[in-house]
């Protein structure tokens, strides 16, 4: 109902004559990635004004981190940008150990970084199919996929699950990799690179694809950090500013990676960032697993970490046993987190990813913030939509690669 | 510790307290006179990244050292001296506003809707304060410490609506 | 007047026969669509309804009949029941005057070409009647873009058919091809390479295909023009589209490629050759469909205005040249 | 009644008269083979259970063997696959797009979220799809498997074949 009003009432000052043609896209549109409603003002099909519009998907994941342990917490990230939940988990954990004042071993150090760069490529090839099949390209949707299928399967022999994988816990991971799992994983370095040129050379000299998204929204370096972009989108713009090298977490101080930068800030310039991208994953991947064998046998999980004092110290039996369920464990509030806060991001695959966290001492966090590079992303669609058309607007939002489940958590 | 001495010398008026976290300093500031303060740190320190801004509810907070029901806290980065600041501003419950930095970054626009949104901190100067999460007309603001988690009786009014309909007619 | 019983009886035959198969052809285009895509995309296919998912497209067909007709309450009521007939008849007839083989044409007619490009121009009215009905905006965007589209492209079509009667010095069909098959090349394709080149675009544009699939692009539009048709409704608009592929690809036969002439006689099936190179033709459609992105819309309108109508120009200028030479 | 008796049942409510290629049967069983046989589904995703539906459509899977292909407006869909975690303020929209789609017309709960909240029980979010639409089918998983997912539109399928005389009564 409000819509309507809005629209009358921005139509009631002008010309009748130049009623400015309105169109409401989502929250049910193909390529809108999810939930995502934009309100355009357009004029032809030239776009005058975009007003986004979102929380279609919001769970309220910080009022219920609230009420959760710091370990079940892990599990509520999964959700946010469920393409790449490792690299979710990942960003959590930090977080955490910061408070905790926790020191990871190296082998799950190394762990994590594989799994977050795994999750990285999952994410970049999921981001080229919507984005390639939103410009219309469909075959390479269908290619990518099989890939990201042959990584899925992967992450299912490490932890069991394909999308939500909770294998990062606070203190390290859940458990070591198995060789069949490190073979495996070597076969895919060695194949993907050959895959990802399949790809580039499918779309990268088309003559179709390169009109569709040379000098598209370009953005300015400047322009990127008013906006606040991160991520690709802020390197396609020539701004090499990266996490994983402006504050290393995990193991990538100890591997070498490249942080591509495009030069024009255009839609074709972050596409080339994302495809490099890919292939930096790949090293790094590579690397990890080198040095995996030199911490063969090692610890994955921190011995002090919570998730190994919980069944023993925290939980106890409730006195009660609950008529349906039988005997119920509940945790115990037992004050082993230090009060104070502890501030964590990581370089996800999206882009910027925080977590800002305070502790008030008991076994659950007071507030859990997460900043999620989705939700300052479609904040700058409309500045960088202004003056494109509905075709472009769909590669906008293509090239943001965004995800609604991380923006509105 | 060096920034906040500069900060404390620069703006006396302004800053409050500061110490240093695991992870960078931080620095409280009061409401009036913030503006200034960020505007400086962006334009002459090089705090051109602002990461993150959000609220926090301390109702109730048992280590709480200070009056204010809520703050505001902003990240900023500095890209060349790799250095992470961390502001804060507390706002007390009766009149819960702050400055709006949207002049500063386009971005602050979203992180400030979505702090009334949910807490129901007003942005002064802000061009367009709406909500962006809950529905228009949501009643409450959900990350208030106040607010409870689940509730079948409180629901927005259209969903209710909608069951009730459905209940009725299939 | 037993001759003209005789003739009459032999035309609704000939009618009704070449109904059904093209009719089947375009149920079945649609089956080869999908196995096609499915191999060049590593997948299967349908292959699961009927032996080898034989009888996907009768399944489909049978559900889209007995599927609820949904009239939206704001339409224009009229309109919106007429739209998706006008284009399934406009797309359809053309196929009536395009000699299968010498002796087998329904309706030869001396304005053949020209009537066939009347038919194909007003396929669009469906479209853009559809659009205009619905009361949807992005039924409306589509009708839009397919009005533009046309006007763009009916022009280059033409130019490029245009040489080819300049060439053959006749509008019927039949004649056309035997012209060819007198000609030194045996096909137009040759000589009239860049016409080729501008009528085959034009008509991947004309029959709303990737990359030219704008006023039902999929991922801006919804579903375009007919995003409020449902049912047997919007199957017709489906048939029309099938159906404009395959009279284009007959026409594109019959133009360029020698009609039914080949390199040998296959004996008892003289329309061997048609069939052959229409197929090959289609084939082709479904190939781009699967390799290639979309056009922006100015960048459709900038394609058709500032390439290929030019380039039809030239060649017609050409073909004029030569003709007054030799 | 003659016609029970003089044929011969070659597949359950399939008759064939002997030696002749006539097949008996009742308009119910074509209309459901039909219906089973191209079942559309509305390109409706909305939270991580849509990147395993997309998954399922994609080549490894491949729902197009079973004649499904997904649509991208409600119009033109028998089935909505309600893939997530719907929210109250989505709720409406997910009851409208149901709403717009022709009949017969078909709902699967897709996740544990769309079935019941899952573990998100809060103020935003729905307890479950079924209190505001008639779902056929409930299919739990965080997110369901691909596989999960073909067996329960193959599911759908035989609830389908089951189906009497839904041929048009709804005008």
């Amino acid at each position: 109902m409000s819509l309507v009003l809005e629209v009358n009432k921005k139509q009631k000052g002008k010309d009748s004559w130049e009623e400015p043609f309105y169109l409401n896209m989502g929250p049910q549109h193909p390529s809108t990635h999810g939930v995502l409603r934009l309100f355009l003002e357009l004029e032809g099909e030239t776009i005058v004004n975009c007003d986004p519009i979102i929380g279609y998907l919001h769970r309220g994941i910080e009022k219920l981190a609230e009420n959760l342990n710091y370990n079940q917490t892990i599990v509520l990230s999964d959700r946010l940008d469920y393409i790449s939940s490792a690299a979710n988990n990942v960003a959590f954990a930090l977080a955490f150990e910061k408070l905790f004042k926790l020191e990871v071993p190296r082998r799950a150090k190394l762990i994590r970084t594989i799994v977050s760069e795994m999750a990285r490529i999952c994410s970049h090839l999921l981001w080229l199919a919507t984005h390639a099949l939103d410009i219309g390209a469909m075959t390479v949707f269908l290619y990518c996929f099989r890939d990201r299928e042959w990584l899925l399967n992967i992450y299912e022999r490490i932890c069991g699950a394909r999308l939500t994988h909770t294998y990062v816990r606070v203190g390290g991971v859940r458990r070591d990799f198995e060789p069949e799992v490190i073979e495996e994983l070597y076969r895919f370095v060695e194949e993907f690179p050959k895959r990802i040129t399949d790809y580039e050379t499918l779309i990268d000299t088309n003559r179709i694809w390169l009109k569709r998204t040379k000098n598209i929204a370009v953005v300015s370096a400047e322009e990127a950090f008013n906006l606040g972009l991160t991520g690709p989108c802020l390197r396609g713009s020539g701004v090499s500013y990266d996490v994983r090298k402006f504050r290393p977490y995990d193991a990538y101080s100890e591997v070498e990676f490249e942080v591509p930068v495009g030069q024009n800030g255009d839609t074709y310039d972050r596409y080339k960032v994302r495809m490099i991208e890919l292939r930096q994953s790949n090293w790094i991947i590579k690397q990890c697993l080198d040095k995996l064998s030199e911490t063969e046998g090692e610890l994955v999980l921190a011995e002090n970490s919570p998730d190994l004092l919980m069944p023993e110290k925290v939980r106890e039996v409730s006195a009660q046993p609950h008529p349906k369920l039988g005997v119920m464990f509940k945790p115990k509030e037992k004050e082993i987190v230090p009060v104070g806060e502890a501030f964590a991001s990581i370089e996800s695959p999206k882009g910027e990813l925080s977590v800002y966290v305070v502790s008030d001492g008991s076994s659950r966090p007071w507030r859990l913030r997460i900043r999620t590079p989705s939700f300052v992303h479609i904040s700058a669609i409309p500045h960088m939509t202004k003056g494109h058309m509905i075709a472009d607007l769909v590669a906008i939002i293509g090239t943001l690669d965004i995800v609604l489940g991380d923006s509105d958590r | 510790m060096a920034l906040y001495e500069e900060l404390k010398t620069k703006f006396p008026e302004v800053v409050k307290e500061g110490f240093q976290e695991v992870d960078g300093e931080v620095v409280v500031c009061n409401r009036e006179g913030f503006l200034d303060l960020i505007a400086w740190l962006k334009q002459e320190k090089g705090f051109i990244h602002l990461i993150d801004l959000c609220g926090v509810d301390y109702l109730g907070y048992k280590p709480k050292t200070f009056e204010e029901r809520f703050e505001v806290v902003y990240h900023v980065f500095n890209l060349d001296e790799r250095k992470l600041l961390r502001l804060k501003v507390r706002v007390p419950e009766e009149d819960p506003w702050q400055y709006s930095i949207t002049s500063l970054w386009k971005e602050a626009n979203w992180f400030e809707r979505e702090c009334f949104d949910m807490f129901g901190i007003v942005f002064k100067g802000h061009p367009d304060l709406r909500r962006v999460l809950m529905p228009e007309d949501w009643k409450g603001y959900p990350l208030r410490k106040d607010y409870p988690l689940f509730s079948e009786e409180e629901d927005w009014e259209p969903y209710k609506v909608l069951v009730e309909k459905y209940k009725r007619r299939g | 007047m037993e001759d003209l019983w005789s003739n009459l009886f032999w035309f609704l035959a000939g009618t009704v026969i070449l109904l059904i198969v093209s009719l089947l052809h375009v149920a079945y285009l649609t089956y080869a669509e999908r196995k096609i895509i499915a191999r060049m995309q590593q997948r299967l296919g349908p292959n699961r309804v009927g032996p080898r998912g034989l009888l996907q497209p009768i399944a489909d067909m049978l559900k889209l009949l007995t599927k609820e007709d949904i009239i939206p309450a704001q339409v224009d009521k009229p309109v919106f029941y007429i739209a998706p007939f006008i284009s399934l008849v406009c797309a359809g007839t053309g196929i009536a005057l395009v000699p299968l083989w010498e002796n087998f044409v329904i309706s030869n007619i001396n304005v053949g070409l020209l009537f066939i490009l009347a038919l194909s121009s007003l396929s669009a009215y469906g479209v853009i009647l559809s659009g205009w009905a619905s009361n949807s905006r992005y039924a409306f965007l589509g009708g839009l873009r397919a009005s533009a589209q046309v006007i763009s492209y009916e022009i280059a079509m033409s130019l490029a058919l245009l040489s080819v009667v300049l060439m053959a010095g006749s509008l019927n069909l039949g004649d056309i091809v035997r012209a060819q098959i007198n000609s030194p090349f045996k096909v137009y394709l040759i000589p009239q390479l860049i016409g080729f080149f501008v009528f085959i675009i034009s008509a991947v544009a004309e029959c709303n295909r990737t990359p030219f699939d704008l006023p039902e692009a999929e991922t801006e539009l919804v579903a375009g023009y007919f995003v409020e048709y449902s049912g047997m409704r919007f199957a017709l608009f489906y048939l029309a589209e099938y159906f404009g592929m395959l009279v284009m690809s007959a026409l594109a036969v019959t133009c360029f490629l020698g009609g039914w002439a080949g390199p040998f006689e296959v004996p008892y099936v003289p329309f061997f050759w048609f069939v052959v190179k229409v197929y090959a033709l289609l084939f082709f459609y479904i190939w781009i469909r699967a390799t290639l992105p979309r056009y922006r819309y100015d960048q459709l309108m900038d394609l058709g205005w500032k390439v290929l109508i030019p380039l039809g120009l030239i060649n017609l200028f050409l073909t004029a040249l030569i003709k007054l030479i030799f | 009644m003659g016609v029970e008796k003089s044929t011969i049942e070659i597949a359950p409510g399939v008759r064939q008269v002997p030696g002749a290629p006539v097949v008996v049967t009742t308009i119910d069983k074509v209309i459901n083979w039909a219906r089973a046989g191209s079942l559309w589904p509305l390109t409706f995703g909305l939270a991580c259970c849509a990147i395993e539906m997309m998954a399922t459509g994609a080549s490894h899977y491949d729902l197009d063997r079973y004649g499904i292909i997904f649509r991208a407006t409600p119009r033109q869909a028998d089935l909505l696959i309600v893939a997530g975690t719907v929210t109250k303020k989505m709720a409406p929209i997910v009851r409208r797009v149901y709403d717009q789609m022709p009949e017969p017309k078909y709902v699967i709960a897709m996740g544990s979220c769309a079935c019941s909240g899952g573990i998100f029980k809060t103020y935003a979010v729905a307890q479950g799809v079924d209190q505001f639409l008639p779902v056929d089918l409930y299919l739990p998983g965080c997110p369901p498997r691909p596989e999960a997912l073909i067996y329960a539109l193959l599911q759908l399928q035989e609830k389908i074949k089951k189906e009497t005389k839904r041929w048009g009564y709804w005008r």
